[in-house]
């Protein structure tokens, strides 16, 4: 059993286990992990831009990187999740970013 | 004193024509006749105004007025009080001309479609949609940031009563969620105005830069980092970038497609407008450039993969609309001039092509009355030429040349690459590349692959306009895709004054 | 001295408005904080916007808010 | 009064602030947020109010009896005061908005619990 149909069979457990009532195609499962590729190799490439801070850490990061999305593999689905049209989530998510916001401008002023 | 009355005409038309429009209700030709006017009027004004500054009321800066400038004491001259802006300040350059055009252009095709897709068009459809209109062209000139904030919170109502008057399955739901997210974020950003309100003394952005300038403030004072931070969170809000992006999304997809294609316009040019305030205020803080194309970085990842996982093609056209706008935040936050052009080319091309997306998959919502991609299929024999002008403009936005969006993107890429990020170049050919797969995918579950029986298709033929408007659009593409210095030209004006 | 005493109420007010269970409760007690706040404004040298803030703020929108609670359901159902 | 009354007002507005967005995020009736909503407009202006304001001022109005540069010296700053006439009445309407959405929605689902009318459609 190669890699690509670990990956497949654990998409579609998920998806299972997340969604009962939609039904469960090979499309959706080759969306989802069209996805979960154009996610990881997307934030590996953003990782690279570290080296302009530090290029071991960047080569940490990279790594980290690679094993955190090895690890927790179908990421896609619980992101979808997360990213739902419920309002109370949506609040909560937007309360958050507001305060990252306000603490990334504080700290870049003084570490940019 | 240069007061140009047709600056704010550009403005004042659409609100009066609205409220006129609301006036004469049940009046359908009167109204259609009286809509397709002012639809017309609406683009060609821009074209027609001279360049230059309008000063409400006549408030010019004493500078300027020659009556009360003589015999002032040297006291009042010599200080900053003689540049100062007593009045609400629209400016007008080239920059503004195009963006203005471009969103009076796709008002135009918006009502023009709804004009002819809707049997009675009186109501209150038309209104909201010239005053969205009028407030995202006020955001646009304006000066003023308090001006931009009263416009901010009208358009937010605006776009709001587009989705309540769509009568598309939740979407009072999907309004009554943006209009709450709207009022947690509306008052933080007034919040942030009002603090450099309190700490420069006036609400003008250029009188702040100035005193930016002078030294009158710290501009590194801890005060001011919180106004940033604030507007940059109104900002979002406003476009729709994360963690704004699901209900962005959302709520174009619980518009009708017209209003779905002047929606994503508003938002388009809002991050724009309020980017380069942004930017003309802040430019100095070197990690405002690092927040911006931070947040399009994860605008375009998570709105491209969330994409590409939908089923509802009119979602799947909001997630990529969200995506498509972290690449006018990458020019922006670019921060080379090169980059900055190549951001508002790509806010100009985008506004374009998305409002041509979306009034070309409305056809199909026109036919079948549906939006699932499960249940469609095989409308490529119902009305092939449509099919092939959706599929057009899925290649413009995928960047194929000679269609415009390769024009501003490519300079988007090599302004990265000049500007020693060559990894932003790379995660945008990637990300294009899917883009153009998701829409693939859309296009061929709801065009080519075999009809589901259960599938009934309306024989209501599409109306001539529609597909007039989607011609109209596709020669707009090719002009700016083979002649892109019609653009750039206007807008590098702007962007070399911003750096 | 009295200034004191209005933001409190200020705060006071608007804890207690949205501790209520029966939302009509709730929709009149939003008028204290307003009325404070109005109050304030004018301790803060605006005497025409402490006018409008009157108006509004402790008429207005308690009223829309009652009058919302009045055509929808009175009490605040257990949230799941 | 040893406490800066300035200050504390500055205080107030920030609870105010702080306590509209604990009601939007944390109280799931509808009601209940749209409150939390309003007092957070409060709050903002409020805090406009006490910028504008200047400690042993006077009311920005200039009566025929009064001194300029007395008036130009002690007179508090009456831009603010201003934009929050606008912010007033821009609050007010756009709650006359939510609420009308409010009615029509628990017509619908005759909810106003936040977590059963405006949860994820699955769409």
């Amino acid at each position: 059993m190669s890699f690509y149909d670990i990956i497949l069979k654990r998409i579609r457990k998920i998806q299972e286990k997340a969604e009962e009532e939609e039904p469960i195609t090979n499309v959706t499962a080759s969306a989802m992990l069209t996805a979960e590729l154009t996610l990881i190799a997307s934030v590996l490439v953003a990782v690279v831009m570290v080296r302009l801070i530090h290029p071991v850490l960047m080569i940490i990061m990279i790594a980290a990187v690679l094993i955190i999305a090895l690890m927790a593999m179908p990421i896609m689905p619980r992101l979808r999740r997360e990213q739902n049209d419920d309002l109370n989530n949506m609040m909560f998510y937007v309360v958050v970013a507001l305060g990252i916001i306000v603490a990334l401008f504080y700290w870049g002023n003084l570490n940019v | 004193m240069n007061a140009n009355a047709l600056i704010a005409v550009m403005v004042i038309l659409p609100i009066a024509s609205a409220l006129f429009l609301n006036l004469l209700h049940k009046k359908d030709r009167t109204i259609k006749i009286l809509a397709i006017i002012t639809a017309i009027v609406i683009p060609i004004i821009p074209l027609l105004t001279p360049y230059g500054s309008h000063f409400f009321g006549g408030y010019v800066p004493l500078a300027q007025n020659a009556t009360l400038a003589q015999g002032l004491p040297s006291l009042i001259t010599g200080t900053q009080l003689f540049q100062f802006h007593p009045g609400v300040m629209y400016v007008f350059t080239s920059a503004q001309q195009l963006m203005v055009f471009v969103l009076g252009l796709i008002t135009f095709f918006a009502i023009f479609t709804f004009l002819n897709e809707t049997k009675r068009p009186s109501g209150v459809y038309a209104f909201l949609m010239f005053m969205g209109t009028a407030s995202v062209s006020a955001i646009l000139l304006s000066d003023d940031i308090f001006n931009i904030f009263v416009f901010f919170e009208i358009a937010a109502l605006a776009q709001v009563g587009i989705i309540v008057a769509s009568g598309i399955k939740n979407n009072y739901e999907t309004a009554l969620k943006y209009i709450l997210l709207g009022n947690i974020a509306g008052p933080l950003l007034l919040l942030g105005i009002v603090i450099l309100l309190g700490v420069t003394g006036n609400v003008n952005v250029t009188d702040m830069i100035f005193t930016f300038k002078q030294g009158y403030v710290d501009p590194n004072s801890p005060v001011i980092l919180m106004a940033l931070a604030l507007i940059a969170f109104g900002w979002l809000y406003a476009s729709g970038l994360p963690p704004f992006h699901t209900i962005k999304s959302a709520v174009y997809s619980k518009a009708l497609p017209h209003g779905a294609a002047l929606l994503q316009a508003f938002s388009v040019f809002t991050l724009v407008a309020i980017g380069i305030i942004i930017l003309r205020l802040f430019s100095y803080n070197s990690f405002t450039n690092i927040a911006i194309i931070g947040i399009s970085v994860i605008a375009m990842i998570l709105g491209i993969t969330m994409a590409i996982v939908q089923t509802d093609y009119k979602r799947i056209l909001g997630y990529l609309a969200v995506g498509e706008l972290g690449y006018i935040g990458i020019g922006l936050g670019l921060g080379t001039a090169f980059g900055i052009t190549a951001g508002l080319f790509q806010a100009v091309n985008e506004a374009i092509i998305t409002s041509f997306l979306f009034i070309g998959f409305g056809t199909v919502l026109y036919k079948t009355r549906t939006s699932n991609t499960r249940k469609l299929g095989g409308m490529m024999y119902v009305n092939p030429k449509v099919a092939l002008l959706v599929l057009l403009a899925g290649l413009a936005m995928a960047g194929v040349p000679p269609l415009n969006a390769f024009q501003s993107k490519l300079m988007l890429i090599q302004a990265a690459i000049q500007s020693g990020l060559p990894e932003l170049g790379i995660i945008m050919i990637l990300l294009s590349i899917v883009t153009f797969m998701t829409f693939m995918k859309a296009f061929y579950t709801i065009y080519m692959r075999p009809k589901p029986k259960e599938l009934e298709i309306l024989d209501n033929k599409i109306p001539r306009s529609t597909v007039i408007s989607l011609v109209a659009l596709l020669i707009i593409c090719i002009i700016l895709g083979l002649f892109p210095q019609i653009a750039t030209n206007s807008l590098q004006t702007l962007a070399a004054g911003l750096v | 001295m009295i200034e004191y005493i209005l933001m409190i109420t200020t705060v006071l007010g608007a804890i207690i408005a949205l501790m209520q269970r029966d939302l009509l409760k709730a929709a009149i007690l939003t008028g204290i904080p307003g009325i404070s706040i109005a109050f304030l404004f004018q301790f803060l040298l605006a005497p025409d916007v402490a006018l409008t803030q009157a108006i509004v703020g402790s008429a207005i929108v308690p009223v829309f808010i009652a009058l919302t609670v009045l055509k929808t359901r009175r009490t605040e159902e257990k949230s799941k | 009064m040893v406490v800066d009354s300035q200050l504390m007002s500055f205080f107030t507005a920030g609870s105010l602030v702080v306590i509209g967005i604990f009601a939007a995020l944390f109280l799931d009736n509808l009601i209940k947020k749209i409150i939390g909503l309003a007092f957070l407009a409060d709050g903002v202006n409020l805090f406009i109010i006490t910028m504008g304001y200047k400690p042993g001022g006077i009311v920005y109005i200039f009566l025929p009896d009064m001194v300029v540069s007395n008036f130009a010296q002690t007179a508090s700053y009456p831009l603010p005061f201003a934009l929050v006439l606008t912010n007033i009445v821009i609050g007010a309407s756009t709650l006359a908005v939510i609420l009308g959405l409010v009615i029509i929605l628990n017509k619908r689902h005759g909810s106003l619990s936040a977590s059963k009318i405006l949860r994820d459609k699955g769409e």
